[in-house]
Parts: C-alpha cells; structure tokens; sequence
C-alpha cells in the first residue's frame, strides 16, 4: 500500500489493536489500588497507538525505505566520516554476554566488558600519543565538556581558577567547541584564520597572555587542512600555561601515521562514529572518549577501568580528585565494542590504509573538482576539503547543488560549514569509497554545474524524486508542531 | 587492502597520477617530518571477521551469561522483554547507517519516527512537547537544571537525596562547571522527599532555580508529587521517571512538572552494560524554544505534502555556537527509534499491563521475603513500583554470593551507598512465577 | 549512488577487492600439490565477483528495495497465503542451539530439535485428524510425492501394484499434483467440475474403479470452495478401495474448525510456509509434511521421530517398509522451528482465529468485489474467491489489471490460475489483512475498472512506476540468457 | 484478537454485515456439520512472545552448544564461517517475506540473486547452465537421474557405492517410484570408483542411462573423472560436488561430466540440523529445456532497460502439469541467495583460500592422528580434501564420548554404515590450530 505522506504510526491502526502480546499475570493477582494508592494512578491508559504487528512491521518498513544510509550509497558528508560500517560488529555487539550485561552485576560478573573497556582505552592512549583514557564521555560533544572541565579543573587545584578564563578557537571551529567551553564555564575568544585557512602563529602569539585555559584545534581543521605549524602553536600555548585541546572528530586522516600527543595536544577527544567505523544510527549513538596527558589523569571522571595487579580488571572509584560523573555509567559500551572490534580488526596496518585512503580520496576528488568549483585553499587536503557553490551561476546556492545532488542518488556534503567559507560544500569521501563511485560523484558534480548555467531551475527545484520536495523549513519554525495531532 | 577499502593497488595509481604524486606518502607531507618519526604503532596484526568473531565471543563469556543468570538488578537499569520486531529496525542499514537528518528529503524516515518518539515521550510524561533525545537519564536530568537556570535566572537547586547517586553524581558535575549550587533535599522517615525541609528551605530564600526529584526514586517509592508546584512557586519542579511507571501512574505534567526527563532504556534497550541509554525530556511549551539538542517539527513541501524536519535550529550549537541551549550534537536517535516501536508495539493498552505486571510481581517477591525470618521492607511507608529495599540479616554482599550460586542476580547492595545491611531488588514482567519461588527458595536456604 | 538497471554483482568490483578476509593459515603450509595431484587441481581461481564489503552490502541493499514482500503491503496472492511472518521467528531459529545443530551429532546432543519436531508432529496429527506425521518434505510439492509414494507402496505391499495406477485429479487442481503423482509412477485421470465448482459425485461415481489408486483433493478446492460433498466423494473412493489424499495448501481456511481426517482424508499433506506463518524466502525455503492414517503408517519415510519409553526423542530407522528417504535428512528443520513457534503462538483460540478471519476477509472482499468484477462461482468462500478479469473492456486482460495493481502499491493476485475460469483473477487477502488494506484494495480495483474504460492504455502499459516496466517473456525464453555474461 | 489478526471486534461487525451474515460461524455453514462437530482441539492455550522465546531457548539448550562443541562432523554438512554480511540480507523483509517472482517488476531483486546465482553454480561446475536450486544435494542428484532417463530413454543407472549412503537411499526411493534401476559400483582398494567393474558394466551392456557419484566422495575422496565419460560414451555422467572443494579442483565440466549437482549448505547457510538445504543443478546447454525447477533468464523491458524473468516455464508443473520435468515448486531461493553472497563475498581468490585452509588443515590433522598408535588412515591410497577417514583403535563411539568430554565432536563413527572401527573426521576453515591440537592431545590422553 502506498502511504500517504507523512503518515505516522498514531494515523494508523483501530482501538483494541496491539503488535504484542504479554504473560498473562502469573502470581496472585491483587487490586492495583491496593498496591499504589488510587490518586496516584494515571485516570486513563497513555494515547499510545493500537496497531496490529503487520501494521506495525509495514509503517517502519516503509519509513526506512525513506532513508539514505551509508549502506545506500556514497556519503561525502564533510566532517562526518560516513564511512562503510562493518556488519560484523552488529552481531558482535548483540553478543548475550555484553547485550544482557547490567552495569552493576559487579566487577567479578562483568571481566569481559572491563578487559574490553581497558584495551580499548589503552590502544587510544597510544593512538592519541598520550597516557590515559576515559571512554565515558557519549558522543564527540560530551567528549569536548568531560576536557574542558579537566582544564577548569586542574586550574582550580593550582588555584588559578579565577586567573584562566579563555578559551581560544579558530573561527573554522565546530559549533560544540565554543558551546562545550562555554558549558565548562569558559569565556571563548575566536582565533582568525589565516589566507592559508590555519592558525597565524605570530598572531595567535599576540593573542594569547596569562588568561589562556587553553586552545581547542581541531586537527586537521575543518577546512580539512593539517595545520603546519602546529609545533609552533602548542609551543606558544604550553609556554603561556595553558593547554592544547584536540578535536579528533577528524582522526581518520592521520590515524597510523601521526599521533596528537607528538604535536603537543594534552588532551584528544575521540568521534569513535567517526574513524572507528561505528555506525550513526541517523544521529547517534555515538561513543566519545578522551585521551590525556598525565598531568590530567587525576582528575579523569569516575570510575576508571584500571588492571590490578592479579590481571583482574576493575572500576576505581577512588580519585578524590576527579570531576565526577558525566553519566550514569561507563560510556556507550555497544558503540565501544563495535570500536574496539573494527581496530582489531584493521591491526596497525589497516589504520594506516584508512587514513592513506581517505586522504587519497579526498586529494583525488578535490584535484578533479576544482576544475569545476571554485576551491578556496587550494593545498593538499587531509581527509577532506571545501569548495564554495558560488559563483556558478546568478540565484543558484550551495543548497541548490545539494539537493541536486540527491537526484542523482547521492548523498549531498556537508553545506554552509565552516563558516568562513562561503556558500560551504565540505566533501569527506571517506577511504570506503572505491574510484568508480568518486568518479560518479565527479561526474554528477559536473552535470549540476552545467544544469546550474542551461537550466538553474532544475537545481533550484531539486530534489525531484524524493518522497517529499523541499520542505518548508521557515513555517516549521514560526508554527512547531512537534508532536501529533497538530496542537 | 582490507576488506573494507576498495582502493586497488591500480586505483592508488590512478588517483596519486591525477593528484601528480606519485605515493601515498607525499600526502602527508604537509604533517612535520618530526611529527611523523614519532609515530608509534599498536602492535596489533589484522584480524579476519572469524577471528575477531572468536575473540569477542569469548570475552563476551567473561561476563555472567545472561541466560543463566536470572537478574534482579536495577539502579536505574531494567531487564524488561525486548519485542523482537524492534532488532529487526534497528538493523536496517537505513537507519543504523544514516547521520543526523539534515536533509530531510532522504530522510523521512527518521524524521517521522521522531516526530512519532516526541509525541509519546510528551504523552506518558504528561508534557507538552519534547525533544528528539539526549544522552541518557542522568544528563537529561542535568540539562533539565540548565533550562531551568536559563529561564529562572537562579543558580541554587534542590536536589533529593532519594534521587539515584549516580545521577546526583552528574548533577553535581555539571553544577561545578555551571557555577550552580546543589542543595540536597534530604529523606523523610519514609524514604521520600522530606516536604517540611523543602517547606522551610523554600520560605526562608527566593533564590531556588528548581527542584531536581526522582519518581519511582531510587528505592522504588513512589513519590506524591502533588503539591509540590504549589510550594515550588516559580522555580522550576524537575522530575525524572521511569517511563515504563507512565503506564500505571499519573503523569508529572498532571501535578504541576515544568520539565520531566527520564531513562529510555526500559523501552526496548538492550542493558548493554549501561550504554548506550536514552534520555528523555520533555516540558510546558513556553520552554519549546530553550529545548536542549534537536527537535523535529512537521511541516509541508512545495507540493503541500505533509514532511518533517529538525527545526528550531536556532537553538543549536552548530548556529548560536557558545550561546547554544547544549552543547549535544550527535544524540541517541536509534534508542529513540527502538523507544518508538516498543512503544508502538505495546499500544496503549500494553504499557499499562507490562507496569502492572512488573508492579504485581515485585509486590508478590517483596512481601513474601519480608515474611522471611530477619528480612523486612527498609520503607514501609511508602508504596513503590518495580523494585523495593529490603533489609537482610546477613551481609547483601554475602547474600549475594549465595543467590548468585542458584543463578540469580540478586539485586543490588546498598552497602556502597551508605545503606548497610540492605539489598535493592527490581522485578520486571520478564521473571516469571517460577524465577520469584526459585529467589524465596534460596533465601530460605541460606543458613543465617 | 543509482545502479544501471540490471546491474549484476559481477558488473562491480575491480580485481584483486574482496568482501571478506580470511584467517592466515597457522598449520605449516604444504605446497598445495604435494597433498592433492595437480593434474586434479583448478587451473585458473573461479570467475567469482571481486568487490569490497561496502560495494556488496550496496549492491545487495539496492536490489533489496526492488523487491516487494509481505512486510512491504498487501499481498492477496490466491493459494500462497502470504500472510504476515511473526518477526520473532526469525530470532528463535537462530538460537544457536538449533542453528548450529549438526543432524549427525547424535541422539543424545538432539534432544532438543528431536523434541520440536516430534511436538510439532503430534500437533499436526491432531490438526489432520489422522495418526502419524512426518515432517520429512520440504515443501508442498515434495509432500505431494511422498503420499503418492506411500500410496503406491501400500498398493504394492497388497499385491495390487499392476491394478491401482490411477490418481483422479480435478480440474481445478494445483499443477504440482499431477505432476507429483506422475512422478510417483502414477496415471492421472481429470475429474472435471460441475457448475458449482466443485467435484460432482455423480459423476465421479461413474469415473471411478477397481483401477482408482487414489484421489488428490485440494480442500478447500483452488476456487475458495468447501467441497460440501466431500463426505460423499470419499465414500466413494473409499468403496473402490482408493485413497483419499488432501493437498493441504489451502488448510488455512479451516485450521481450528475442522480436520481433513473428520471429512475421509487419508493423507494430508502441510505447506507449513502457508498456513503456519513460515516466510516464503523469496521462493523458499518451505516446509512440507504430511499426516497420514494408520494403514499408511508403515511406509513413512526413515527416520521417523520417536519418543521412547523413558522420555528420550529418538529418530526410528528400524522402518523395514518404508519408502525410505526423500532427502538427505530431517527435513527442513529451521522452518519448522518456526512453525512450532507459530503455533504454540496462536493456541487453539489462535488457529481459529486464523481460519476466521482468512474467510471473513475473502468474503468481505468477494462480496464488494463482485459488483464490478465477473465471479464465475458466487458462494460462500473459505480464504479465497476467484474473479475473472475478462469483460471490463475490448483489449484489457487480467494481466493488465495485475500490473496495474501494482501501480497502487499493492501485489497482484495469482492470475490465470485455476485454468477453468477464464482470465482468472485469484483473490486470498489472509486473516493478516486489515479492514483498511481490504477497503484500499477495493478502491484500488474500482478504479482500475474504471480506468479500463476510460483509459485502457493506462492497465495496457502499466506498471509505470517499478524500477523496470514489462519485460519480454517470449525474448528471454527464444534467445535464453541464463549466466552472466550474455553467451 | 492476536497480534498478528487486525480484525477488531467492530471490524468483524462491519465485515459481516457487508457480507450479509451475523456470525463468523456462519462464514463455515457449508462445511458439513457432522465434520465441524467432529473436531478436537490440541489442547494449547495462547503464549505471548516473552513465553515462547522462554521456552524454545530452553529446547535449544538440550541440544549441544556449538559454542562449547568444536564440530569436526561431516558427512554432507560442514561447518564453515558464515559471513556477517548474509544474515542481515536474509532477514531484509523484501527478501524474507516475498513469494517466488512471478511478478518480475516488483521482483527484480530476486531475480538478478538468482541470475547471479545460476552464474556461480555454473562456474564452480565449470558447466553452461544452471537453475535457481532444488531441495537438496540428494533430491538433486535424484532429478539428475530423472533428467538423464528423459535425455536416454534409459532405465539402469550406475549408482557409485562411494556416494553419500543417504544420498543413496533418497535415489533408491525415487529410483523405486520412477520404475529404474541402480546398479552399485563398488569400491577399489583405495576407497574410489572401481573403474574395471564400470568397465565391464559398460561394455556388457548398452543400456545404462548414467552413472551417479560424488566427488569428494563419502569418504572424503578425491574422485578421478578423467577417462569416465569417454568410457560412459552416450550415458549421462552425472557428479556430485562439493561446492567448497571447488575452489581447488578441476570442476567436474572440465571433465567431461553432463549433470553437476551438489549440497550448497557449505556456501554460507548454517548446517540447522539438516534443513533447510540447497540442492545445486547445473548441465551442459542441451539439456537446458530439460532441467527441472526455476529459471531465470535475461531480458529487456519496454523501455530496452535490462531486467529478469523466470524463464523456460513450458517445462514447469503449473503449464505443463504431469508431463512436466519436475514437480517442484517452492524451492530454496533464500540460501541461494545466501550462497550467492557468500560467493560474492569470497570472491575469486577467497574461495580458493577457503579451500586450502581447509585442505591444509585437514592434513595437518590427519596425518598427526595416522601417526599415533593404532590410529591409520583409512584409506592411504588417494588424496582426499577436507574430510577424511581414520581406522580406530577402539569403538568409535567410546572415541566420540571421550572427546565430547573434551567439548569435541569428534567426527562421524562409520560403523552404523557398515565400516566398523573408522571415523569420520571433517575439518573446515574454522577450526584453529589450537583446536586441532586438542583433538590430537584427547586423543593421546585415551587410555586404549
Ligand atoms: C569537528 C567536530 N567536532 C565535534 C563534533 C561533535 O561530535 P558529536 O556529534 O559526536 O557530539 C563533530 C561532529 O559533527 C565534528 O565534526
Ligand atoms: C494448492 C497447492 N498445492 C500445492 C502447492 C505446492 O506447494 P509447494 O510450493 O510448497 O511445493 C501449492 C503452492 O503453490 C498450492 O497452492
């Protein structure tokens, strides 16, 4: 049956209708009231929908056939890493043994989850070039606030609390930066980047004075360019006391090759999503995690993983100095697993593939592209670049392209990110994308370039075959409705 | 070349000659040399699928085999059913493999099940809008303290001290670095609130952003949250719950709740070790627009078909940037989609019979240990749901150790939280009338 | 990325890509030849794909979404029984327990599967109405030639082997019976149907002699007709000394009302994927079965599932006259698994439930229906009816209306089968279809006839919005292309 | 009402109403009443999913574990890896939930897995065509015969005493019900064909419509094919395979065979106790208005576009009624879908390192056990694969339980086949070498 558009599970099904049939109750059976008190029982049944199983079965199945995935096709969406999930992982994560483990069923109960959880933080420490991991932090963000308070508060233990208030961050930073500073309690000062689409180390120099918490730079930027002199940067930030935080949402160009802590990053927050090849379930989870240099580790949230000295492996809880809690337990165990796995299996010499390959892609696609589109920091890229959709033709936008783009069944980039390029198309085509679908890509980014000049309506009315065309995004925001039925 | 880059040694070729290199390493010559040398590897050979799988398999067997161990713990974590139909989403490469949906043309499929997932998650809270999910119960309850700091203006918040520790815990994390003050709200002599403090606390200062509770709280009462609006006044009530209570209890937002967050787990969330969780939140519409993380809304294409989209996006990091309602991007969409089919899967006559049989069943256990000789409720004050404190004659832990031996997880020991001598024990709809007679059976063979 | 329409797996990939690594070999290597002669040996690797995992999960996902099941809508195909499949099925024949079961490791390993399938055996003894099962066949057409067998060797066991060649077929018969019995050695003789639709016994009276082996009847028949002389049509072969075989294909529409053994049956045999809920696998795998009476019982196939005094399942070889085996095992175990889950599912009130709401909705449907729609048989029916599509316009065949059905989103019914009503249109909704999805049904019907009016070319060219449109049958059986590349 | 019937109550109403009737009773009025009355009930009362998972994971566990059970068990199953990738496409709804593709529009997945197939099946049997699967090795080898009487006009077939002893039953029975003949071809001293004895049959005789066998053989043996056809001459060569074996062997079309059939469990499908299974059928073009089953072939649509359709259907049941060349109908589309992944997974070059892990693990096994004291080979004389026979010292089953103490299946005792003390012992790519060594130190540990 074709759905109508739109439709949702509560337009679906008849009162008395259900996809779930339960025990029948199958201890004595007592009058509710008396077990709970009658006022504080709900008046009526919550308005849940009523459908049958094949209802049920038939709305979701429809509604993921209006989906794009990585396993639909290319996914250059820049800064995103939508690269090939392997399948093997989801059976591995669905394993009885770590799907049904409680998060107190107790260390002796729980060897298999902790072993993992310390091998895999022993392997980032040494990916991130630093000494110890916290893998508690949910996703990249949580990981950006856990970082932030360990700068807030190692200045605190030397007293310098009200002394360290500035965050520096270039103006290409990633929106969370100045959002999870902001959370920890500092004051953010943007950093301009320079022609080169990097850090000025002479400017950065007269920016920086005894106020300075720290920096965060992500590595390689969001322009996709590794910052060359990111020596000199560290070197100008440690020599004013404070720290340098890495945003390693972007790993996944240098994983095997290069390490944070070897360019003078204290801290490096992981994207596990992102360069081990998790899966981002249409916006999460994710996992996050950070590494840390030492001077950091005491004040790493509770409780830790540690390895005891019998080989039995243990949450510590005493660190008096530590900053707490950042959930309620240890970290997106499921997405770590998938993590720890895709490393295994990858060894040293498949990290060192997937940056090769990203990179590769990415030079490949960019020295092909910018014949067609204009390529504002023309340098060898990392694992990702950014052309600016201006200029192709009059009224025709960077949306427009994207959504183009979709007609030809791929995946648009990331669009009007970073800021400080115009009309933004950031393209990460990941390592799993094999030549002929980059050539496709080429081909299609042409095709729209063309079209953009003989016939702009057809981009700016694009997309065409999709369940729904452009969505009116302005009414939705002057009228929300966010919940069904219509207030 | 593994099996997951599909670049051919002639590929390489063929792309480094239209870059003009000619190896992979040239790309990286823009990382300093110095950096580069100081690589150090892992030390690790790649795995094939088999072997990975074989590993895996047996650390997975480090932990307590969960068909083998029946589990009577909670702390804010349930064994309930997983209906099988939700795995089965959860796997479609549509929605496991996609990213947030910023292009909502290819992305109604999310999108809708959004939508859906804030309706019921409004609906058994009793609230009138909700979000799109955080990142589990804890740190929603902690985003519910920054809303309510932003819209109240006011840095002290109440906190219960029957509100689970790990979540004050957060709390009190987040309030170091927001500046904030965390006054705990202390017990009455019936495991609840204390309403006298919270009377006096309130009178005697008008500087009180919110109230941070917990209902059912951490030892499974029930808290009577009426009132309690009435003596908040304008500081925000903040109420975290157990959604699957929602079936058989009234809502927060029918008593008065401004904002009321949760844990998502119980709706159709594989334990995981504790995580990924799911968390809820949800409140009074006039915070719609101080909503932390995303938030669909529905709206029409250019043919006037009905299509959904993230919207107020104004609100987010990636536009208002250190000015952001959170700092959240990545969420937990594929929990709120699992929470969405069990939900729907459920139905509404379904929720109210999965928190009745949890209720009747922790009610069946819980009475007929406190009839045991040396055991008694540790609250007898007050009515709880799904998991109950029990205090024992001999030490949790070594009670514990004997259940554990007669495949059973007992439940928690409160040892650790300052509550000697007494165990927490949830029972979900899963345990069966022969798992509860098999839990009473082994109590009563433990020779004191 | 949007494939080439027929695209093949053998149309990706580079050489020297793979989807899958393998372990390295850790056993000494030995030059393969010195442990198997060369001149046994491959020259050259098969022409296999070379394609990476991402590529494949890409190509597979695509052709996926290409293809309509039960979960995709509607799926009212007259005598499959397309029914919705119970999701936890597919859970339940993975337990690795079943899964994993090597059919050789012995009784004592067995217990389990034996235990399943000798439950399921009793249950569907006790739903046949007669006294043992063999759940050996796998599939319809397999229990088929099994009871067709067993007739024969009864036959030959009497002395009567030269005498009993016939089997009596109507002509409404599914194609697999005859052939089945033909396959079995068998004559088979047309008994045609009466104005009814049904078997005359009349007729079939003069018809039958000492010569009868047997009749096949499909009960109730291909036309969605209780044969409502049956009591009287297996008098009638019983006297000649014939067998009385049910095809059980239609079961659906009685299960938990009435019992093939209640009504003469001798033997009757399951398509379990039909009335049990199994999923139909794109084509299979199925599950067959068949009950037969107690004469019959000696030449079952080996082995048969016993439970033996002490409680122990145990698989009985000790069968002097049987006819032996029909296939290398058990039969198809994982199918049945989910069979016995089904069942155990629905209970007595369940099965029931079944069989009343697969009538109520075929009646439903035929009663709306046949105020536009030709019903050559208008009676009661059981889960199914059959409409003739000729008629509505000069030119517009059922074919036409098939695929223009699919136009509406919904799967066509079979068509031209059974042969005796003209340009047949077999309609079987399943007691899985909603009030609604019936209702859209008939809307989509209505307007189709309506279309074959108005605008013929509409049915004559559709479907127009399927990945292909019609393609050429007499092409593709004149210059046969059947392996990858074209010949 | 289940969950799996939408009908509600009121939808009951209208329907019937509609019809014309009151009752659902009513809609069974022609079904005579003596029959309704007749019936009985099996006496089940309804369970909900959470009971059903309960107990069918209960039944599972009297089973072996496979994952406490190390299978060295063959004899026509094998226990291979099964890739990750194959399940979650057969657990895709659109795959699991269609019927055979009559309607090709709607079913271009299907049927480009089995054009794609057919092509494999082809290739590894090194013949020109293939169809879309039958039931099993066994029934396939059977349809071999029944194809190779229609292609004769023969009666007699050669049936190789070296083939699989079920396979042998299943073709007694249809040989029995098709009126032929099989004529045994013993054993030679080295366990394969005895080629003097096919010789003289042949030569007797002129009316043999085909010879039978299997390669490797029962016992695990490669079969030398060379020379048979020439001495078959009009007789058909009909060759069982083992589809793994093929990526190291010649395949048997290279050799002159006219019929290849074979076991597709090994190509990704789970051995599930011995069903379902995937019968493998692949000829020379000749025969391809002969072969029994489904299938598909190339076409265009009207648009020119390439798409597929089943083909050839003149030769089927449903037009060609009892003169068809087969009466199956439902076959096993859904493990060639899984093989064809597999294959597709494999690749060219995994599929011969699948075979030599194998082969070379095999080896390492067996010649470790010929080398113990009273343990030998059964057969030294010719080369076998990946399975392989042992001459014991002691019963074979006092060998098994021994070795199952040790969370070993050890192999399959061939006395119930009338070899008395030998075993037979399969090895596949899973097995590591650390399993291997525990096979070997078992055995060294049994007290003879
Ligand atoms: C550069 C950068 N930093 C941080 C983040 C935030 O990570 P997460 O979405 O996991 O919170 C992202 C993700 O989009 C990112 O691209
Ligand atoms: C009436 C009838 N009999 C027999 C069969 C054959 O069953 P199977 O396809 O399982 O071999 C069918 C299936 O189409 C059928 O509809």
């Amino acid at each position: 049956m074709s759905a109508k558009s739109g439709q949702t599970i509560f337009d679906l099904g008849r009162p008395g209708r259900y996809a779930l049939s339960l025990p029948e109750l199958d201890v004595s059976a007592r009058p509710i009231e008396t077990l709970i008190p009658k006022r504080l029982l709900r008046q009526e049944a919550p308005r849940l929908p009523e459908v049958s199983q094949v209802e049920l079965v038939r709305h979701y199945t429809r509604l993921a056939t209006k989906n794009y995935g990585v396993d639909s096709g290319i996914y250059p969406l820049g800064s995103c890493t939508m690269k090939y999930n392997p399948r093997i992982n989801e059976q591995l994560a669905r394993l009885p043994g770590f799907a049904g483990a409680h998060p107190l069923q107790g260390e002796a109960l729980s060897q298999g989850s902790l072993e993992l959880l310390y091998r895999l933080g022993r392997w980032l420490s040494v990916i991130a070039g630093l000494d110890e991991t916290t893998l508690q932090p949910a996703a990249g963000a949580h990981s950006e606030l856990t970082g932030m308070m360990l700068i807030r508060r190692y200045f605190e233990a030397q007293g310098q609390q009200e002394q360290r208030r500035l965050i520096l961050l270039p103006d290409s930073a990633h929106g969370t930066n100045p959002s999870s500073a902001h959370l920890a309690g500092f004051e953010v000062q943007e950093v301009s980047s320079d022609e080169r689409g990097m850090v000025d180390p002479v400017a950065l120099a007269r920016q920086v004075d005894e106020r300075v918490a720290g920096i965060m730079l992500t590595v390689p930027n969001t322009l996709g360019i590794f910052e060359s002199d990111i020596l000199e940067v560290s070197e100008i930030i440690h020599r004013a006391g404070g720290f340098v935080y890495c945003d390693g949402a972007n790993l996944n160009s240098i994983v095997g090759r290069a390490r944070p802590g070897d360019f003078g990053a204290d801290i490096v927050h992981f994207n596990l999503h992102k360069t081990f090849g998790t899966p981002h379930g249409s916006g999460g989870p994710g996992a996050g995690g950070i590494a840390v240099e030492k001077r950091l580790v005491p004040y790493l949230p509770v409780p830790l993983v540690v390895r005891r000295e019998d080989g039995q492996y243990a949450l510590d809880y005493q660190r008096p100095q530590s900053i707490g809690r950042l959930q309620a337990f240890y970290g997106n165990f499921a997405v770590l697993v998938r993590a720890y796995a895709y490393i295994r299996m990858l060894g040293d010499a498949g990290l060192r593939e997937v940056s090769g390959g990203a990179v590769l892609g990415a030079n490949y696609l960019k020295e092909r592209l910018k014949k067609i589109y204009r390529l504002p920091y023309d340098r060898l890229c990392k694992h990702e670049f950014v052309l600016s959709g201006a200029g192709l033709a009059p009224e025709v936008h960077t949306l427009d392209i994207a959504k183009r783009l979709i007609d030809y069944g791929i995946h648009p980039p990331t669009i009007y990110f970073p800021l400080i390029v115009h009309e933004a198309l950031m393209i990460e085509p990941t390592e799993t994308s094999s030549l002929e679908e980059l050539d496709e890509f080429v081909e299609a980014m042409s095709q729209i370039a063309k079209e953009a000049q003989e016939s702009p309506e057809l981009l700016q009315e694009a997309p065409h075959h999709t369940p729904v065309r452009r969505l009116d995004d302005v009414r939705a925001a002057r009228h929300p409705v966010t919940v069904w039925p219509a207030g | 070349m593994s099996e997951f880059i599909p670049h051919t040694p002639q590929d390489q070729r063929q792309m480094l000659q239209t870059i003009g290199l000619s190896s992979i390493e040239e790309l990286f010559s823009d990382i300093p040399q110095q950096i580069l040398q100081r690589y150090r590897p892992l030390g690790l050979e790649p795995e094939s699928e088999l072997e990975v799988a074989r590993h895996l398999r047996a650390l997975a067997k480090k932990n307590a085999n969960p068909d083998e161990n029946i589990c009577f713990i909670g702390g804010g974590i349930y064994d309930h059913y997983l209906p099988s139909v939700i795995d089965y989403f959860l796997q479609r490469g549509e929605f496991l493999t996609a990213y947030t949906p910023y292009q909502p043309e290819i992305s109604q499929g999310t999108l809708t099940v959004l939508f859906e997932y804030q309706t019921m998650v409004a609906e058994l809270t009793g609230m009138d809008v909700a979000n799109a999910s955080l990142y589990d119960g804890s740190t929603a309850l902690a985003e519910a303290m920054l809303l309510a700091r932003r819209v109240s203006g006011r840095s002290k918040f109440l906190m219960a001290q029957s509100l689970n520790p790990n979540y004050q815990a957060v709390l009190r994390t987040y309030a170091w670095a927001a500046d904030l003050e965390l006054i705990t709200v202390p017990l009455d002599r019936n495991g609840q609130l204390d309403r006298s403090f919270l009377r006096q606390r309130l009178n005697s200062n008008d500087d009180i952003g919110g109230l941070l509770m917990q209902t059912p709280n951490f030892w499974g009462l029930i808290e009577d949250l009426s009132g309690l609006k009435e003596l908040l006044g304008p500081a925000l009530l903040c109420v975290s719950v157990n959604p699957i209570a929602a079936g058989l209890l009234e809502p927060p937002g029918a008593c008065g709740a401004d904002i009321v967050t949760g844990e998502g787990q119980v709706l159709g969330n594989a334990p995981n070790f504790g995580g990924p969780l799911l968390g809820l939140f949800a409140c009074h519409k006039s915070y719609l627009r101080q909503l932390p993380g995303h938030v669909v809304g529905r709206t029409v294409d250019l043919d006037e078909r009905t299509g959904y989209v993230m919207t107020l996006q104004a609100r987010e990091q990636h536009i208002r940037r250190e000015r952001a309602t959170s700092n959240i991007c990545t969420n937990q969409t594929l929990l709120a989609l699992a929470s969405t089919i069990y939900l729907a899967s459920l139905g509404r006559q379904g929720l109210r019979r999965v928190a009745e049989l949890c209720a009747q069943k922790a009610h069946y256990l819980a009475e007929r240990i406190a009839a045991l000789p040396g055991y008694a409720l540790r609250w007898s004050g007050a009515p709880f749901f799904n998991e109950f404190a029990i205090t024992t004659p001999v030490a949790p832990q070594t009670l514990l150790d004997h259940l554990r031996r007669r495949g059973i997880l007992g439940g928690l020991s409160l040892e650790p939280y300052g509550d000697g001598q007494t165990l927490l024990i949830a029972v979900t709809e899963r345990r069966s009338r022969a798992e509860l007679d098999a839990y009473l059976q082994a109590l009563k063979e433990l020779k004191a």
